[in-house]
């Protein structure tokens, strides 16, 4: 648990998720040669969701590179230079097209250093966009990290604000594993898009890490523990705040990452509140709610005084019309009803 | 082959543009100040064919009632000209429960099963489909035709190799179609293709390759028509590229920034004005013609607007049959 | 719960399981001219698995077709001849190779039918081959129903022994929705396999169904509640039976179906044992073990008078060597001992 | 480019054989009465490249310390072409710690980093991470060649057309290879490939692209030669298609009816006496280099035999670094 490195929103230079990614990126670009970055739309664009904005004018088509849409040969294109003593930076544009590339990514990427006897390193970041919220409909609004965590030898992180989105990817970076780093668009801070303020806010501006495979404890609190990611960690510490103010005390554990999962701090806070909420913007069945469920029940049940309550897209496409979307996404007050419900 | 209707095609094209016109309005209209990509009664990604529309009517002018489209994320061109009820399909795009797919495709999944016609956002990834689309007409034993459509980006995907191969080694009637439009959203058709014609690649499935250069929507029909002809004729697949320009963004609110000067050519690469002054209509014809189809595309408009929204529950309909 | 459809071994008529799966598709294709079959080898080679045996002599090459090595192109054209009308079983030789193909399976296998607001069924079966055992190594024996199971849209089935495998295919055959059919190499009584006996039994000569979606009470018990899938299900009647000699009363519960899930069935044992074991040969993060736990951590925990207790792969990809392997599969050693653990 | 060595050639290609023939007697010595493919001392899947040997050793003889190779499923002749140990390669297929992967990976997951050589079990799937050998070694600046190896069955996958691409594209220094052994497991050339040659594919993406027939090692050296040149002298990527024979089955316990009576003719299709023939050499040099490599095949299974298998909870390490 580490809740001295909760972000803050104190200090003066504040800047967006998608800004501190970049800047993560540019620093490390600076010190070590063999970090390049590519991927489609990352060049002059400065990636589709601003990943990498300003890298381009920075550090040249030679180290920031553009390319054809064929995600099975660039991402195994990095796989193969990184096995080279490389360290890119891949961008699959949304995570939604991960079925053209799964391939590399599962039997290749996350394999290699455990088929090689340890005698290969893979360290290579692979970032993409995920997240729903914005009409994106069924093939552009998925989360899928549950997908990912199910699947052994990759690191899987997704930050839920500019101070974690910094820091971790400058962890990724320097990791010498494979490293999936999932940025919701949502938390982005992007221009265009709706936004929480929580997605732009105090980033020192010289080089840390975040280390990866620790949750933070978002919000401290008593009464009920909500365990999440990403930007329904936005959400519920929004929520958490509301119901302060009724005398709610809510705990808000933002895991961070998935792969490693931070199971003590989960379990601390389980074991003091004794109610148990994971929001989950991913699928419901067989992912990371079944997973935090599953590290109570194999550890001690009784921690329980009341049946967890899961709040995740139930099993179902993300559908276009806005209507159906928030319907099915979990939302503030689908939270806060939830936390309701279990302080009862 | 069908016989080729210089008003027919004109009329078709100026349909599809004046639709995506109106969309893009209706798209940008409360969506400022702060401009917010799911706001509004459109929301979402929007991919605009302006300009491409040579490609769409010149393919369209010979398919049958019966014969498939997949087209991609860019797809209103091909729906409009392959039949796809306009009403229906502005519905879906304002997300209505009277849309195509009841509200939960979006402009980017359009289905319409009766005229055989669907689209994906997976780049390439409707190329495999239409080839099980000619391998069904083809055990039914009918003359249909599956057509195919993907942006010169998509053709560097590995799915585009596979089905090429595939319906060349098992002769199904597909046309497979390119619309070369120089873009894949900002990375130039120089950055994405090491050659500089996909037609050359038919070659290598021992598949026929056409290049249709100038955006000349009669030369598009008339390559189209061989091409179809053949599949139809149980001669087997053929690849039609057709060199297209884009002008309006990749997306809607995309600045284009990365196209330079050349934005400021891309009035006169119009492909509209252009054919109405080739086949000689005059300024009254062409306004009339319009007119015609702004009409259409108003009640299209109504229509999607006097359309209940889903209710959020009807969002767990349709998982499964 | 369907105690009474679970096998038996009376009867005079013994066949393998995959000659069971064969047979199902051979009376489908009987009496429906729309059911063809597509994959890699699955012509006169019958099989990699078997799971086509005889079908090639009997239909031809016109039904009965051997595709190249383009999963993402077969795979997609089973898609759209089953949109046109046809009903298509494909085989994904080992699903292992899901990666080459992975858009069309979940982006739009899955999805067509929902985006489609209904109005486009994609009436597939497609079949693929899973599991360890026989030191095929990390790209060739891993289960990955876990991965399937949590994204929408696909039903998930994974037979255990032959008359499911029969009357499972052809409830997946007449299925309106595609349905993803995990067969276990190691039971399907492949003469050049080791096998477990329960893989050869007794499967009526006529066509039945067995439904997807309801789970098996495979054996019952008072004791220890034991739910698996497809393989594991073997190995853990081989120990129940073990140790009820014991006087340990273990009720076993074949799953059958991951999507959808019998929850009614788990936790009717759950209530009544209230020690809970999940065998899975799948990763076990993120995955059915996790499920399992949430659908009992979200009815009930105090159902749990012990916690419960995951086997399954422990996220490792699959190692080569006979030791290692059998190191981290769920064994009969170590479900014995994870059931003795929770007895006592 | 490399001199022609008939002598090294021919002796590379027995060293190969006589590895292979012995892997095939241990393969099969402990798994009978009852064949299981997961008992004996070498258990799983074996994929062994008798008959291919030209292949490997007409290119491997281009390649100095620093290329790099990506293999497929059927690796060894490649890997013992290019310097991987054998004893240590043994050890792997044995599942012993001192193995290449600590017993880890087995025959299909061989990886030497030192000797820049890897394989994978997914068909088509090095060839991406071929492209980034090849990039990364001329973003070190050096001369350095990746060879990205895979079968005719292969060539139809999506990445090998994206990564030809790819390669074109960037101008990278790939040798693409292609050993078209006819076969697919049970599919042959002529149900799997649209058209005839992968070198014609190789045009589609502006490389230059070779097809060698007769399996014939030194057409093999020569093509090679120069594709390997021209990747170095930094001219760009080119594909090379070798005409082979796959003498034995597609793994291990494969029957082969599927090749009816062709099976009769691969005693005479073997390139190794034919090669022997051809250069002249006497029944006395055959046996002579048959014993040496057989010499080196016996030690390496007794280094395989006498070391230590791994623990089940060796297992656990080497997910993460
Ligand atoms: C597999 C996949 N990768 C990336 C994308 C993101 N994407 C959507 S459209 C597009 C550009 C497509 O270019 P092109 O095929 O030329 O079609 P155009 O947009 O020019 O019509 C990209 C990269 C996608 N939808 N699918
Ligand atoms: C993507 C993928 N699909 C299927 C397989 C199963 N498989 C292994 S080898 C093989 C045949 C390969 O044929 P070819 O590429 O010609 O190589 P060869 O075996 O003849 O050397 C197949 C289908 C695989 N390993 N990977
Ligand atoms: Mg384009
Ligand atoms: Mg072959």
């Amino acid at each position: 648990m580490t809740a001295t490195e909760t972000p803050t929103s104190e200090g003066t230079r504040r800047i967006t998720t998608a800004k501190a990614m970049a800047e993560a990126i540019a620093l490390e670009m600076r010190n070590d040669p063999n970090v390049f970055v590519m991927g489609e739309d990352v060049g002059a664009y400065g990636g589709i969701f601003g990943s990498t904005t300003d890298l381009f004018a920075e550090f040249g088509a030679d180290r920031v590179i553009d390319t054809p849409i064929s995600e099975t040969a660039f991402i195994g294109a990095g796989i193969g230079a990184a096995t080279e003593g490389m360290r890119p930076v891949v961008e699959l544009m949304f995570i939604d097209f991960y079925g053209v590339c799964m391939d590399q990514i599962t039997n290749h990427m996350a394999k290699i250093h455990y088929e090689s006897g340890g005698a290969v390193k893979v360290p290579m970041v692979l970032m993409a966009a995920t997240g729903a919220g914005y009409s994106d409909a069924a093939q552009h609004s998925q989360s899928l990290w549950g997908t990912f965590a199910h699947l052994p030898g990759i690191k899987v992180v997704a930050p839920s604000n500019p101070y974690d989105a910094k820091g971790l990817m400058a962890s990724a970076i320097r990791d010498d594993n494979p490293v999936l780093y999932l940025f919701h668009k949502g938390a982005q801070g992007l221009v265009w898009m709706a936004k929480n303020p929580r997605s732009i806010a105090h980033v020192p501006e010289e080089a840390y890490t975040v280390p990866i495979g620790e949750a933070a404890v978002a919000k401290e609190g008593s009464d009920v523990t909500i365990v999440t990611i990403s930007l329904s960690v936005q959400h519920s510490l929004d929520v958490a705040e509301k119901l302060e103010g009724e005398g709610i005390s809510v705990e808000v554990i933002d895991l961070r990452s998935l792969v490693p999962l931070d199971t003590e701090t989960v379990l601390a806070s389980v074991a003091k509140t004794g109610k148990l909420l994971v929001v989950d913007e991913d699928y419901k069945s067989y992912g990371m709610t079944g997973e935090i469920a599953a590290i109570v029940a194999e550890t001690d049940p009784t921690m329980l005084s009341k049946p967890m309550v899961r709040l995740a897209v139930p099993d179902v496409p993300i559908p276009y019309a806005r209507t159906m979307e928030y319907g099915i996404l979990p939302t503030r007050d689908k939270i806060e009803a939830a936390v309701r419900e279990l302080a009862s | 082959m069908t016989e080729l209707n210089q008003l027919d095609l004109y009329k078709e094209m100026v349909r599809i543009r004046q639709f995506e016109a109106r969309v893009l309005n209706e798209y940008h209209a409360d969506k400022s100040p702060a401009w917010d990509i799911g706001a509004g009664l459109i929301p979402g990604e929007m991919h605009l064919s302006a300009g491409q529309e040579p490609a769409a009517v010149g393919v369209c002018a010979h398919l049958k009632k019966g014969d498939a489209i997949t087209a991609p994320h860019r797809p209103h061109h091909f729906a409009l000209s392959h039949g796809v009820d306009m009403n229906a399909m502005m519905a879906e795009i304002y997300g209505r429960t009277t849309g195509l797919c009841k509200g939960k495709g979006g402009h980017m999944h359009l289905f319409d099963p009766e005229n055989h016609f669907s689209c994906s956002g997976i780049i390439a990834q409707g190329y495999p489909v239409a080839c099980g689309h000619a391998m069904a007409f083809k055990r039914k034993g009918t003359d249909h035709v599956a057509v195919a459509v993907a942006g010169e980006g998509a053709a560097n995907q590995g799915a585009f190799h596979e089905s090429l191969n595939l319906a060349a080694l098992w002769n199904l009637p597909v046309v497979f179609v390119i619309e070369d439009n120089d873009w894949a959203i900002s990375v130039p058709r120089s950055a994405s293709t090491a050659n500089t014609s996909n037609a050359d690649r038919a070659a290598g499935y021992g598949m026929p390759g056409v290049r249709v250069e100038n955006n000349d929507v009669e030369a598009v029909f008339e390559a189209a028509g061989a091409a179809i002809d053949r599949a139809r004729a149980g001669e087997g697949p053929s690849l039609l590229e057709i060199h297209t320009v884009r002008l309006w963004g990749h997306f809607e609110g995309d600045a284009q920034a990365y196209r330079g000067a050349e934005l400021e050519t891309l009035d006169e690469r119009d492909p509209i004005p252009a054919y109405a002054a080739a086949i000689g209509l005059s300024d009254d014809q062409v306004a009339a013609i319009k007119a015609e189809a702004d009409s259409e595309v108003d009640a299209a408009v109504r229509f999607a607007l006097d359309s209940p929204v889903p209710t959020a529950d009807d969002a767990l309909l349709h998982v499964f049959a």
